[in-house]
């Protein structure tokens, strides 16, 4: 069976941008991505807990199997987003099943 | 005065009252009492949903007076207003950075919805009539308070980013305005009819609702101030003055534009609360700097139950010495 | 014919579907209301509990008639009926895939279980009298087109994936069906000493969850409204016309074999409703290929909101001039 | 005798027992029925905060007798001492090894709070008076179990990771436990004033959120019966026979001390019934290596059946014939 | 303290083939997996957003650990499925400790 | 744009001890993470499925982008932990953004 290298981005923002991180990867060239929910975390701009009533403080990690030249757009991308915005952003090697999908 | 602290004394044992105090024992003391995130959203939207609905019918009943118009003007002055006050006052006394004030003092012009359902279940309680179109006051002054916030903080991240759409569907389409307006009018059209088919839901049911809400803001609260790290004593004193002093004004401003005495309160009321839904959410993408840590504390944590055990008895005992 | 119009009109006032339109112009406009997924599926579950319930204590009170073994006939030949016409007519107006178009035609074969309240709620209202046991009919209406669609389809990705299993509990087990079924056999054999216990839940606070539901029903079809991609003129038409076409086939049958005029319109109403909870779930995975742009989009967003805003009155209209 | 059977046939026709089993029919039978999980907590919230606060207010009413110490102290007796008695038993016919032998022995001494809810409404359709401050004895029941299956299991795995806080929250802090005694505590200050704000919603409303709950205990209790694995002859007559014992002891000590009859009924349901939310809780953190496979599947889908079915009848003719 | 190599598989597909997809994982040999929930996505065939009433559409993602022998395994296996049903499959590389236990 | 090597670990346990192994995180010198939440899993100690009634049983996953010192750190305090508790914890290569945040 036939395996192709690819990038993972993992991205990590606040829900009420996420939206506008989705519209980043769209304009970068990001065929498919996955939003999932989260329940608590940690970071520079301190704590946070579902259900401890932090509207807009919830996160969404965003992931997304990509080639490596989509990945560099969407980072150089997010390098400016992070300036302003709470959140992270991780890039990995992995290997998918129907490389041209991606 | 006697009768002031009567009526202080039945709020206090009031059922809502009782297990929103329920809920901060538990939350103070680690309990691992919770409400599930869905069911708090659920329960905010009926709470929004029902006293919208009932605004309406009774403003169908009772028709819009010249009340109206003025209880409008004091409110949208003071949600534009209170943030430059409290904006000065906080930088003056706190080392809160420009950004975090600016959002901070959002908070206050903005209004906090249970504070006003709590405030008037008190105020018919104590027999004080007053306007069913309030409800369409209250949802004006939610978002005012957004913009003198982000003048205050000379601009935001939202325009830099591209968010500026998303921060105004936050404002003008925010969720709780548009339900509560909504409501209102389902309300205004649907009338007694309609009152004749929801008058459970919206009168005993309700009820319920509000308790099982009130205990989770409980709980919420606090977690939040048990967990405060940026609190220092001249932010908690401002927590407890400032609505004092917004509510002062707001009296003032009634008075002197001779509104009915149960309007005044109702405004009064308004004015001392501080947001704590629409305005953190609309915060985290216009000044996402801004430290959720104070803003939330503050309004939540100090000010929300200091209006919902001392606040409302006093505000309507001062309305009935300035009205009465 | 005046009375038609008059009780359009109180249709249209009624607070349920008053709130559907608040909850339209909502996502219309981007609002971020929102009602949280799992108190939708809640609401959900209430809103079948409670109809299955009260069907079963009326159809205990009033006896198994020889209508219902009628209206199950004309239910069952509709389900399964429907769909092919449907599919012929998508066929020849549209340029959709064989697999899309069979899928859509199993949703209009299907039917709608809030379009089934609402319609109720308007005969009750309009002082039409029908069997409790239509109920029971709802349900039997729920299937058969998910297996004229499989026809028309020739087969699906289910049985090659081993997903058969899946795909047969999907269809027969499905949560609705067997919830509207068993809160039938519930109501059945706990009769009025069960009612008096549920009274107050599946009336008044049913009406309650009721407006929520649809609040969130509004709120949804706007939204893919908005989203959809894939909506022609040709679609358009056949998500507002089909269901008029199924409503006259099925007023045409239950005049043949001489149904109750009640309870014709009950089935005219849900001949012309289309499915979008049980139908779509059993395509993802009998017609995984099927695009859901198209099927859920003309059933949720078109016909949905048309049958409840027009067509109801219209098919209650129609069944009065025919059986009156 | 006639009387008896008459009345478990009256409690196998209501709506909520009647749900339970279609519940747990569709369960069996792999439906895709499901309640959303933050649906099913937020139902347990209301039925623990109306239990509660209605207890509270009765109790306002009666005051407190001699009675509520005696039902304290048989109940506290019965929650430390069960255990050991169901662990000797487990260890003697079963092959678990010691953990989870203790573990599911705290289930049987620890108490279900819907067993109680629906005992108490058959001993009220039944005519059996009671003292509203059984409520208490089923909170100071709760916990004390666990603490003798942790002597029993030789101590557990949270002293030796530092979880020993966590597992004195799990206990002592207890979100049943807390809600329960608060808003007894709540009913008790607010008394027949506050019952007045909250009657529809602690009664009527409450039957609806009984009956959807109880669905759900169906569905859970149904699936976990499916795919237990676990499951030997012996565990399941224990998980019979152990109820039978308990109540029996129960009703032991009642007569000694000379309970009303009312009261004894309570206690004997309550030392019958078996926990299944706050106890599983506790072991995760206390006895990690015991199998919740065995535990819940006992407690949750034999005991807590066989009690709301059969169990409660019998246990109220016992009592009825003992103290008759 | 030893850790071992191992593979890390992350499959998403949606929610109603799951419990297909965890009876292949079973067949395949993996002794463990975790099963997380999704709240939008966006791919081939489509976008979608959970609360937007796409039934049947919200996707899962699978998390397992496991050999490199298991994962090729699994990847055969889903090499077919794929072939009709949406989703995506990667592979990649981690370290874990108690080797013994994938 | 300037990448960083860093360490991704990924660590499931039961959510009643959730707020325990947050506590070794920050003990060992983690300065932010991510908990997601799960909804059925398989592994040594049985299955489970969320909404089936097994409270306690219910993972999470915690999600920390570290340096690897810190990565060793959390791993020796975390072999400890699983002697007793059930649970997996995986750590792999990653690539981040802003490596001075972590
Ligand atoms: N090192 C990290 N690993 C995983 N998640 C992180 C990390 N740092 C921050 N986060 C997540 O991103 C959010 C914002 O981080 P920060 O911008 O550092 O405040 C936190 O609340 C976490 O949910
Ligand atoms: N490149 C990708 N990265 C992450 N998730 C993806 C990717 N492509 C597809 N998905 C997910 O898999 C689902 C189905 O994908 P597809 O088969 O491309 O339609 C999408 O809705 C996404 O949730
Ligand atoms: N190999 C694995 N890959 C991913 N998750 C796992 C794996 N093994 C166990 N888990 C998760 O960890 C939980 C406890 O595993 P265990 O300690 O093996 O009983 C399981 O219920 C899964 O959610
Ligand atoms: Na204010
Ligand atoms: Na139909
Ligand atoms: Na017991």
């Amino acid at each position: 069976m036939q395996l192709s290298k690819r990038k993972k981005l993992e991205i990590i923002v606040e829900a009420p941008v996420l939206r506008r991180v989705e519209a980043f990867l769209a304009e970068a060239g990001v065929r498919g991505w996955t939003v999932l929910p989260s329940l608590a975390g940690s970071g520079d701009s301190g704590e946070w807990r579902s259900g401890d009533f932090t509207p807009g403080q919830e996160k969404r990690l965003i992931y997304a199997l990509v080639t490596t030249e989509v990945a560099d757009r969407v980072l150089t991308r997010l390098a400016d987003f992070f300036a302003d915005y709470p959140g992270v952003a991780a890039v990995s090697d992995v290997e998918v099943m129907r490389g041209d999908k991606f | 005065m006697v009768e002031s602290l009567q009526l202080a004394l039945t709020n206090l044992l009031t059922p809502a009252i009782l297990f929103f105090l329920l809920g901060f024992g538990a939350g103070w003391f680690k309990s691992d009492l919770t409400v599930p995130e869905g069911a708090a959203k659920t329960l905010a939207l009926v709470l929004m949903l029902s006293i919208g609905f009932k605004g309406g019918v009774e403003a169908a009943r009772a028709g819009l007076s010249a009340d109206f118009l003025k209880a409008a003007g004091v409110g949208l002055t003071l949600s534009f207003g209170i943030p430059i006050l409290a904006f000065g006052v906080l930088r003056l006394i706190s080392r809160l950075d420009r950004t975090t004030a600016a959002a901070t003092a959002a908070h206050y012009g903005s209004v906090s919805i249970v504070t006003f359902v709590a405030g008037t279940e008190f105020l018919r309680v104590s027999g004080v009539p007053f306007g069913g179109y309030m409800v369409a006051v209250v949802a004006l002054m939610e978002t005012p308070a957004i913009l003198s916030a982000l003048i205050l903080a000379g601009g935001g991240a939202a325009g830099r980013q591209g968010l500026r759409g998303e921060l105004f569907r936050e404002v003008a389409l925010n969720g709780s305005v548009v339900l509560l307006i909504g409501a209102f009018l389902v309300g205004l059209l649907s009338g007694d009819a309609g009152m004749s088919k929801m008058e459970v839901f919206v009168g005993p049911v309700f009820q319920g609702v509000l308790v099982l809400f009130l205990l989770d803001m409980g709980l919420v609260a606090a977690r939040r101030l048990s967990a405060a790290r940026s609190l220092t004593l001249p932010l908690v004193a401002f927590a407890i003055l400032m609505p004092l002093a917004s509510s002062v004004l707001s009296l003032g401003l009634s008075l002197l534009l001779g509104l009915s005495p149960g309007n005044a309160a109702v405004l009064a009321i308004l004015a001392a609360s501080a947001s704590y839904i629409a305005v953190p959410a609309a915060m985290r993408i216009a000044l996402p700097d801004a430290d959720p840590g104070v803003y939330l504390t503050l309004s939540l944590a100090v000010t929300f139950p200091f209006n919902l055990v001392f606040g409302i008895p006093l505000y309507t005992a001062a309305t009935a010495a300035l009205f009465g």
